[in-house]
Parts: C-alpha cells; structure tokens; sequence
C-alpha cells in the first residue's frame, strides 16, 4: 500500500550467510570465470599476467596483515586491525585507480593503502604508538588513516568538488565499513556529493560486523539501496571477487571522471578475522558462518582460476610468495628498528605558527626534563 | 563488602540501579552482547533482555537523539559512548536537548539520562581514545558532570546518576578500570550526595585537587610529600559541575596554597574555573598563585608520547614545590 | 549500467512546479473527487460533516497565521513563521493522531498544535519572546517547537521505541522540512526506527524551500525515496489536499499501530510566505511560480468540492469564518495581554537541583536589582 | 576611507579575500543568492559566481567536513554558520578533523578554513540564535579562535584569517553588525597580526577585558569611570585563542586590577582562563582578585529576559567598584 513494504518486524539482527546471487560476481569461489554482459567489458584488459599481479598483491596483504598481527601478538604493536578475508575488496578497488586519485579511508585499509605505495614502515607507524599518522599523504595520494568512523566519506566529497572545481578527471574515493552507513556524515556526504555530481565514489565494505555488530542492526535492507535515495547509482558486489570488484569500480571512476556524478559500490565480505588484536570475536560471531565464508577465499578462487589457466607455475608461485614473505620481513624489521619520538615533538604542528603560550610550556617542560637528566644521567 | 575492579563495580552499579527501577534501560555500541569493549556491561542483557540493554547502530549523535525521545516517554536512559573521542557527534544532542529541555520547558520536561563516557589517556591507545572532554560539559548549562576515581565511588556514584532526575554526564577513568577496591552496596541516601567533593587525605601545607584517574596520583603525591615534610591536603573533586567549591575554599583557607591537576588540556580547562573561583574567594589568604598541573595545549599524542603529555607523581611534586616558593620548581609561569 | 542513473549534471537546483501526476491525490485543486482505489478506504468516514469540520480548521489555521504575522508586523511578537500554503498538510495529518500519539516538530506546525489543543497564548508565547517554549507538552501530547533542524527526528524515535517497550499501541510522529532531509540526525533517526521497528510516522512537509534554498539544492530525487532504502515504505501525496494527506497519514499510523514499524510520508506542497517575518523572498523566489502554487489552494478545493455537495450553507460559511475570526482575536488579545517575565526567573529551572553557584548568582542579582529600585523608584 | 557596518566590512573584505586568491571559496546556508540571512556575503554570488559561493545542503557537520576535503585539495574555504546556535553539529568535525589535522599528519596537511560565526545575544531572537559558544573552541588545541569589534577590525581580520595557514574561527558579534566606522583597506603586513590584543582605551586604575559585542559597552564603561574619577583601561582582546596575555599582563602590572567580561556562560568560561593566568603572572601585584563580569550560568534565556543575562555598563561598573574595593559592590563572589 506504501511503496515497498520490506521491514520484517523486530526480528533480531543477523549477519548474511554467503552466497546472495544478486552479487556482481565474474569469479565463483571455485574459481569459475562467470560471464557477465556488463561488467565483462570492464575487465577485458586484465589478462592472465594482470591477474597474477592482483593475486599477487592480494597474496602480500595477507602475508603482511598477519604479520602486523604477530607483531601486535609480541607487543611489538600496541593494536592492529587486521584485513583478513577483505583482500579482494581493497585490491580491486584500489588497483582501479590513477595515482592522481586521492583516497580516504578508515583504519582497516592497509591492503589499499599498500596499492597507493605506503611503504612497510608507514604501515605500522600508527599502531606502534610512534605517530598519528603513517605516511605522507601527498606522496602517495591518499589521507592517513581516519578513526572517527565516516568523518572521511566527507573529506572525499569535499575533495571531489575540489577536483571538479579544478576541471580536473581525478576522482576521490572514499572508503567506509557497514556500520559507518549509519553515521550522519555519510548521508549527509551522499547529500553533498548527489546535490554538486561530485566525482567520488563510496566504497562500502560491508564485512558484516562493527565490532560486536551484525549488519542487521544498521540496517535490514541491502546498503546499496540507500544510494539510490539520493540519485546515487550503487551496485552490490562479491567482495571476495577482485575482479568483480575491479569492474564496478572502473564503472564508478569512469562516470565520475565523465562528470557523471558519484556512485556507490557495496563490496560484500566478511571479516574473518576479529575487529582488532584488542576484540574477541567468540562472544558474539558465529563460527560456522565464518566457515561459510571461509569456502569463499578471496586469494584461494584466484589461485584456482589461475591454475586451471595453467598460469600459475610453481616457480611463479614461489616467487609471489617470497615477494610477499620480503614485504612482511621489511614491515617486521621497520617496526622492530622503530625508536620513539623525541619528547620535544609532542609539542610540534599544533598550529603552523606555533602561539606564545605553547612555546612556554615547550620551553618549560625541557627545562623540566633536563633536571631529570641532571640528578640521573650523569655517567652516561 | 567485595573487592572488585572498577569496572566491575559500575557493572554491579548499573544492575542494580535496573533492578531498582525497570525504566532503567542502556543504549550503545556493542554494550549487549560484547558486554561492552571494556566488559562494563557484560551480562546485563542476558540477564535483562536486549529491549533493556540495546546495541544501537553506530550513531552517536542518534543515540543520544533517542535517549531524549526515551526520557520523553519516562524512562531513565544510560548510554555509554564507547570512547572519549566518540563523544564529539553528540554533543550537539547533548548541549542543545539534553541540557536544556529541563530549562526550556520551565520545568515541564525531565531529562534523567545519564551519560557513561570512559575517558583519560594512559593506556598507550590510539587516536580518539585517550581524550578528556569534560571542559565542553562543564561549561554547558544544564548537565551535570562528574567523575568517579574509587571502585566505591564508582558504584554508588552510578546509581545516584540514575536516580538523579537531572542529566548526568559521567567520566570514568578508563585507565583505572582495573584497579580494585572494596565496595560495598551502600545505601544511596547515606552516600556523600553526587554533587559534593570529598576530601580523601587530610593535610596543611597544600590543597591539591583532582579528579578522575588523577586522584590516585594525587595520592601518591601526597605520600611522598610527607616524606619530604609536607602535608599535602588532597581533594578528590568527584563532581565537575557543578564544582563544589565550599568544599575546596576550606580546604584552601586552611592551606593557603592551591595546586590543580587535570588530564585535560590547560587553556580553558577545570583547573581555570577552579583557580579563578578559590582566587576570588580567597585572595587575601593565598600565599602563592594556584598552579595548574595539566595536559598540554596539543591535541592528545601518540601514544609514545603520552607520558609527555599526561600529569604524573613528579609533576605534582614540582607544582607544590613551586606553590611552596622552593628552588627548582619548573612548572606554571614564574619559570 | 549502475542500477540507476539518474543524476542530470551539475545543473542547477530548482523547485518543482504544480502538479506532480505521481502524487497521491483525492480531492483536485477544482474540488473534484477523485477515486483511488487504495486510499479511499482510509477516508470512508470523512462525510460532508467530518470534511467541513477540516474545512474549518484550515480556516481558523489560516486566519490566526495572518493575524501573528499582523502583530509581528506591530512588534507585539518578534518573529513568526508563517504556514500559509500548508494548512492540509498540517491540518490533514494532525486530525489523523489519537490523543495518546505524541507530536515533536519544528517551528512552522503551528496547525499542528492548533489541532493538539494548544490554546491562543501557547501560540505566541515563544514569538513573543517570553518564553522558550509554549505549551505543556504533556498536556496536549506534543512537544514543544523545535528550533535545531531535525533534531526532533531523533526524539520522536525514541519516544516511540518508548511506546513499543511499553506495549502500548500509541504513535509517535515526527514533522519536519524538506530542507530538513539533509541533516544527519534525519538519517540516523530513519536508521534506529528501521533497526528497530519503531512506531514512528516521519512526516515530511516539502514545502521546497529552506528559507532561500529550493528543494533541488538538498536532493535531486523525490524525498520520499530516500525511505526506501533504509525499508522504510514511503509515499507522496498532494501535500494541498487535506483528505490524501489525511488517508496516508492513518495508513502510516495504523501501520505503526500494527508493529510493523516506521513509515514516511512527503506532503508536496508550498511556503506561500516568506521562510519568517524576517525573510524577504522576492530575493530568491519566483512569483510565477508562486501564482501557479496559488491556483492548488489547500482551503479553496474543499470549498469549492463542498458547495458543490451543496454542504457548505451561508449560515455555515459565516459560522466558520466568526469561529476563526474569534480564535484570530483570543490571540491577539493573548498576545496584548502578555506581561515580561519577572527578571529573577532567568535562574529558574537550569536543574531540578538548583546548584549552590547559579544560587548565590541568582541572589547577587537580585540585590543588584534591589540596588537600582532603592536609587530609582523611591517614590513608587 | 569609507564609513560602513561591520556587515558590510565583513562583505568588502570576503571580496577582497576572493579577488587576492582564487582559491578562496565561501560555503555556507543561504549565502548565495540571498546573500546570507545578514547579507554579509551580498552580491558575492553574481560577482564570483556559484563555483566560489556555494549555498549548500542543510546540514552543517557535511559542511565543514566538505570544506576539509577542499582544503586537502588546495582551497581556502570560508564557512559560513548562519547562527551560533548551530554549530554545534559541526562542532565534532571541527574538533577531530579541522582543528588536528596538522598536528595528526606532523604538519603535512594544513587546515587554512575560516569558520565565520555570526555570534551573541541582544537582537531579540529565539533559542539558538544569541549564543556565545567561544569557550568549546578555545579549548580545543589547534583551532585559532578570533573576534572582531570594529568594522575595522572585521574587515581586515577576516582577510587575514582567510589568507592565515591555520583553522580559524571567526566569531561576529551580530548586535554590531549595523554599527558603522571608518573602513581603509588596510595592508595586511601592516596591520596588527590577528593573534594580538589592543589597548582601546589607556587607563591606570583597572584593566578591563572585553572582546567581540562588549568592547563598546566596556569603552563606554571607561568614559562613565572617568566622570567618576577611574581611570580604566579597556583592551579587546581580538583573539581568544591563543590568548594575547602579553599585553594583558603588561595592563594588569600597571593597574594592577583586572575585570573581564563576556557574554558567556561564567563557568569554564574565557574569563576564568584570563583570570587564573592573569593571576599567575602577576599574583604579588593585584590588589584585588580579578572579577568576572559574564552571562549566568544559565542557557540562553528568552528575548524578554536577556537583559537580564547580558553584562551591561552597570554590571561592568559594579565590577570596577568591586576591583577598587568600593562600596555597594554586588558582583563577584564577595558579595
Ligand atoms: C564516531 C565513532 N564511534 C565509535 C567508534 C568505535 N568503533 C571503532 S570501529 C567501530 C566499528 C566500525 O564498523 P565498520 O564501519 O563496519 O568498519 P569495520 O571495522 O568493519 O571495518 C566502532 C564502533 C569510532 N571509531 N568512531
Ligand atoms: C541545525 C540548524 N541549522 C540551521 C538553522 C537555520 N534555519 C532555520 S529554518 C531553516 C530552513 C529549514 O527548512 P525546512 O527544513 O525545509 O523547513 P521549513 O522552514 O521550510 O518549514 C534554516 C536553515 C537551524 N534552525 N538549525
Ligand atoms: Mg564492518
Ligand atoms: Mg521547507
């Protein structure tokens, strides 16, 4: 009688269990290649050398994510949210873009922040403690990572104006979780963004959870839908699938770069691992919908596609993982070679002209710290 | 009479106000079935149902928005905000409804919504998880704000926010949530009211004021003074506003010197209401300027940096040095 | 490609104008009744008499918004916002609540509370500036106005989960502008009452303006789609004809009433005034369009359909008019009749408590005033 | 040297701000075509078109979260909040992103926004319309907090504002805007810098500190004190964060009495911070403790009560009478 009648009640929330068919999807888990009249088009250029290289990449943010978690795990880090079962998502998107894209993200995005050039190092600066951001933003078009959860998908939007602004076809990519979609700053970004046709694309990784919270509970309806409210061409997409992924981000940067306006992409996975080193999954998920998930490895359908291409050789695969195994050694090894700030710094880039006020207390609190060094360091 | 952690103490303190009144419900992220990520509320909604302990979406500002339309209806709201930093999207909810419908309405509207947010750095975390926001609430009228700094306190301080018909802004010191104490189910009305200091060691040279995760330092600060000849007077604020300011002006006329210490940052911090208000009242008894003992002027720091930036035990002690007109004293202005 | 696309470029924003066939629509702008066959059912009661009763209501809404705006002109009120243009979208609607629903809206709904029961010297309490807020709320089951845009959103969600937990089967209805749409506290209140199930009914009047801002500006797509997304069922109806507005609003409360949760309803319709007495539209608003908005009279199509029904006698009309006239005049008188606050209440009800400190600041005034009537009206 | 309002030496300005970069860019509710509900910004749309100034959604966090995304791209946006009141759901943007940005990437990325508050009560408004939220910001690390007096000041501080590196909020007292003075299109280099405070009035026997809508009242102060035989002097302190203590200081070791007004609520308030550094600077030279001459502790009341919140001459000469230890002194704590 009202337009769409689609709320079941006060049913409890849940996760979704795998496999939904609405999904874009142009690889089966078992490593089928699907064909698909749209997106196919999208993809045509990624042979089997360009897959190899995704697979590759994906490969390395495993191999690197789970050694931050070790490294978290021997109090080397002092937190790590790892990426675990997201790795189609942030490869295939992020692989979509031009180095003159800019990025924003929240913290869970290492395997992008790997694509756009972050080295080991920067990738573990934050979660050691040591700073507050990992790299230099400019350097590698991307913002450090955002902790205020959907602050960035307003940046993104005000960054695409900009670009638009410029009369440039660079194109901002905001990245979000399921449970940021709640958040009023991102509506209030998709408002911006529908109302100016600013060229940013949303890219929703909907991992199920937020923290201890099922999908269900922000939302009974599939998150793309929202979009379309706002004018917002969106797509759900199987975001273990990389070159599903791929696709419909290619889609979404060409129609911003033609100024076409956003577009929304629900990558749909899982988090297979827990929030953070800090969270214990046991009390809240489910292990056999984690196990369902698991027959949907993003790395493992590649791997098998590959092989049934027969362009997967064993030395080619060694060599992917010895790149990757060389990634995770140099991450080890900056975080372990990583000395702490100089107290001093605390007081730095507050404001580009520091104010009188600060520079006293700077000055004081040295004079204070001296002391210390008198009355104890006197043989060093 | 048990000994438990803080946090278990405010668990213990949040269940027993819900069973003292079923219009008692909590709203948050993750605070059901997580139990919350500090473990605060853990087992509440098994054992009341999730329609009293409610995972909300991550929405601040919407939990806070509903907490309002909650109080409307009766009922008596808890939200816990998850971490300090998280605060800032409701504070909009907070200074404009749930501070001033009371006033608005002339009375008419009741807001009993209490606002759990554990606070304070020390704890080596990230950005956005260490923070002390209580100045943004003080200096808001209509809220009320405390701090609980003992398992005791924590428990009882809870229950008389519940109850309280006013809306009760409630910092727990993250950092101490793991420090145990007795505590006993004490019966609220023989308990020291919410809004009212308590002077948690006597002394006679120095009045020194804390709250939060900073009375335990304070503490030991005075400890060690008395080694050194002092005595220390410590405060242990427990409401931050409204301030009880009788209980700190008594204090102070007694010492003559005032030093104040917070986490927060310095400029526009407690520590300037409370110097300027004690200075008023007790110009002419001051032997020193009051000192303020605090965060910095620097957004919270990496974590590396923390100790760098947070007031601790030889912090305290340059700052009664200095109160006390002694060599070497480095911190406040006449450095 | 993308599952919509409908974005037109960076042009820019506009109003709609009359009339938009997709609307719900049972009495025409020329009085005719027009059959439905969904929403008819929910009207079958409103005979000639029932009709006539809005009628009125329409009427007296309309003659005391015209004599607020005459006091505001001399400067017995200091502001007003008027509500000419959307006498059935507030009339239509409110009629529709039991007394036990629970109203939160914004400034403009001065129909609304009319309907609620708010007497004369409710209405101009606030406009006058003698107080901030005008009415009981618990006395006639409405909040008072509500001036942070959107914030009520929120408060109406709550109230009805309140409702829900309570078991009892009353509504909670949330009034609020197009312009209003754009806010965060909007989204995240649709989010909890989706989450949630709850009895709520988000009642948008669209008026195409935020004060100079047309509704192109916050949305390039009907407002009401934006429901859906979150599975929110949505419908837009004529927001100038009292009976649609009527039928969809009991359709929404019954849905509520049901458990089955929220629903939104768009009431199209138009600010025939200026944003407040203190806005000048011919800055931005084009009077064209205006005099197009003028031919959809909420007041006239009811009259017209009446008289032709042959329901609406001189007698009758005369009745109407003096009942309006008479409410006009209470509330000039009221507004005449208003005395300053006494100055020591400034202190009143910040607490239920009253703190020690805002005591002695109360009492340190109050001996600041005695101080001035000693010096000056010695002589009294 | 023409004679305007602030308002429009607030609109010649912006201009002047557009016309020396193209990167400056206005974003705002109803600034466009109606020229912003003060018609502060009037004309800029014709002139500069929609590209530059941009009437946006009706949501204030997606504003100034837009303008960090611009920022980060280059710009130099300037913010309009229409009201104060309405701030508040922008205020977490401006918190954790506008205000630490530099900081959070160790000066990589700046901030130059300027967040244009129309601020104050005195105009007879409804809720949310006369607030003066200046004190949430000052607190907050990272945030320049500014406020102008004259049309003067308005006009050439919000071009340095703008053309400042730094995140600066720029409070407008509204009641002034239709006040006029002479308006020369100041150099910039030449002009006082924006961090900095003014001596407006030179005086001898008490220092008064007022800033934004109570300048004119505390010079009228000063000319009422003289008849009086008082010689006061009134510095506007233009900024409010970082403080000018300097030159308060160097007025205070003069006078060596302080007052310090605003419209603020008193708690927590900049008159506490001025008061309690004021008084660690100079402790042994005041010979009276610094008075606080502010708004109640109350929100905002309705127009037919604001009087009654609102420092006025009277309640800033019962201040001076207090600081000189008079008679009839009802101000202040000692009352
Ligand atoms: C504004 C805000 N509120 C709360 C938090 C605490 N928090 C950190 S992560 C998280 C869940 C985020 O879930 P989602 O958006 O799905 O991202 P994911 O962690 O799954 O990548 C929460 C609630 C936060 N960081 N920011
Ligand atoms: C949070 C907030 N921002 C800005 C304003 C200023 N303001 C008052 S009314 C208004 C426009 C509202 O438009 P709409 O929601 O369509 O309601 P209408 O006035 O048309 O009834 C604005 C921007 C406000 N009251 N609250
Ligand atoms: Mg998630
Ligand atoms: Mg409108």
């Amino acid at each position: 009688m009202l337009r769409s009648d689609v709320s079941d009640g006060r049913a409890l929330p849940t996760t979704e269990e795998p496999p939904d068919p609405e999904l874009v999807q142009l690889l089966a888990p078992d490593g089928t290649r699907r064909a698909d009249p749209v997106y196919d088009a999208w993809v045509e250029d990624v042979d089997a050398e360009r897959l190899l290289s995704l697979y590759e990449d994906m490969v390395v943010a495993r191999r690197f994510d789970v050694e931050a978690v070790a490294l978290q795990r021997q109090g080397q880090l002092g937190l790590w949210p790892p990426l675990l079962g997201q790795e189609a998502a942030q490869i295939g998107s992020a692989r979509a873009l031009r180095p003159d894209d800019f990025v924003f993200t929240s913290y869970r995005e290492n395997g992008v922040a790997y694509c756009r050039g972050a080295a080991p190092v920067d990738l573990v600066r934050v979660w050691r403690g040591n700073a507050l951001a990992g790299w230099d933003p400019w350097a590698i078009g991307m913002a450090t990572p955002q902790v205020m959860i959907g602050a960035q998908t307003l940046h993104a939007t005000g960054y695409a104006l900009g670009c638009a602004k410029d009369g440039v076809d660079s194109v901002a990519v905001a990245y979000f979780g399921d449970g940021a979609t709640s958040k009023g700053d991102v509506h209030e970004a998709m408002v911006f963004a529908s109302s100016f046709a600013a060229p940013v694309v949303f890219f929703c990784q909907n991992n199920q959870w937020a923290i201890s919270e099922p999908v269900g509970l922000q939302s009974r309806h599939p998150l793309a839908d929202r979009a379309l409210g706002y004018g917002i061409p969106s797509v759900r997409v199987d975001g273990n699938d990389v070159l599903a992924v791929m696709a419909a981000t290619r889609v979404a940067l060409d129609r911003a770069r033609r100024g076409e306006g956003p577009s929304f992409i629900e990558a749909v996975t899982y988090r297979m691992g827990p929030h953070t080193t800090s969270d214990d999954p046991t009390r809240y998920a489910d292990p056999e919908v984690r196990e369902q998930w698991a027959a949907q490895d993003p790395i493992v359908r590649v791997e098998q596609h590959l092989h049934t291409r027969g362009a997967l050789s064993e030395d080619r695969a060694q060599e992917v993982k010895e790149h990757a195994e060389a990634f995770a050694m140099e991450l080890r090894d900056a975080t372990y070679g990583m000395t702490a700030p100089e107290p001093l710094t605390v007081f730095d880039h507050v404001l580009v002209q520091p104010s009188a006020e600060l520079e006293r207390q700077r000055s004081q609190y040295a004079a204070y710290l001296a002391m210390f060094e008198g009355t104890s360091g006197g043989d060093e | 009479m048990a000994t438990t952690t803080m946090a278990a103490a405010l668990g213990s303190g949040l269940r027993r106000a819900m069973e003292d009144d079923p219009r008692v419900v909590l709203l948050g992220e993750d605070i059901g079935r997580l139990g919350g990520v500090f473990r605060v509320t853990d087992g509440l909604q098994r054992d009341f149902g999730a329609d009293r302990v409610m995972d909300t979406p991550l929405a601040e500002a919407g939990i806070m928005g509903v907490a309002v339309g909650l109080a409307y209806r009766g009922f008596r709201p808890v939200v816990e905000i998850q971490f300090d930093g998280f605060v800032y999207p409701a504070l909009d909810q907070m200074v404009t409804q749930v501070g001033r419908l009371h006033y608005r309405t002339g009375g008419t509207v009741r807001m009993p919504v209490t606002i759990r947010i554990p606070y304070g750095g020390g704890i080596g975390a990230v950005e956005h998880h260490s923070e002390s926001p209580e100045a943004y609430f003080a200096h808001t009228p209509g809220l009320r704000v405390v701090s609980c700094a003992t398992p005791q306190d924590a428990h009882t301080m809870i229950r008389q926010a519940i109850a309280c018909d006013d809306p009760v802004v409630f910092f727990e010191p993250k950092r101490r949530y793991w420090v145990k104490g007795s505590v006993e189910d004490e019966v609220l009305d023989d308990a020291l009211p919410l809004d009212r200091a308590r002077v948690v060691v006597e002394g006679t040279d120095v009045t020194l004021v804390a709250y939060g995760p900073l009375v335990v330092t304070a503490r030991d600060a005075a400890l060690a003074a008395a080694d050194d000849g002092l005595s220390i007077e410590v405060i242990d604020l427990r409401s931050l506003s409204p301030l009880d300011l009788d209980t700190v002006e008594t204090s102070v006329r007694k010492t003559g010197r005032l030093v104040v210490t917070h986490e927060a940052q310095r400029s526009g911090g407690l520590g300037a209401e409370i110097a300027a208000s004690i200075t008023e009242r007790c110009f002419s008894l001051l032997h020193a300027a009051p000192v303020r003992v605090t965060g910095f002027d620097v957004p919270y720091p990496p974590a590396k940096l923390e100790e760098h930036f947070l007031p601790d035990l030889d912090r305290l002690l340059d700052a009664v040095d200095q109160v006390m007109g002694r060599q070497h004293s480095l911190t406040g202005w006449s450095a």
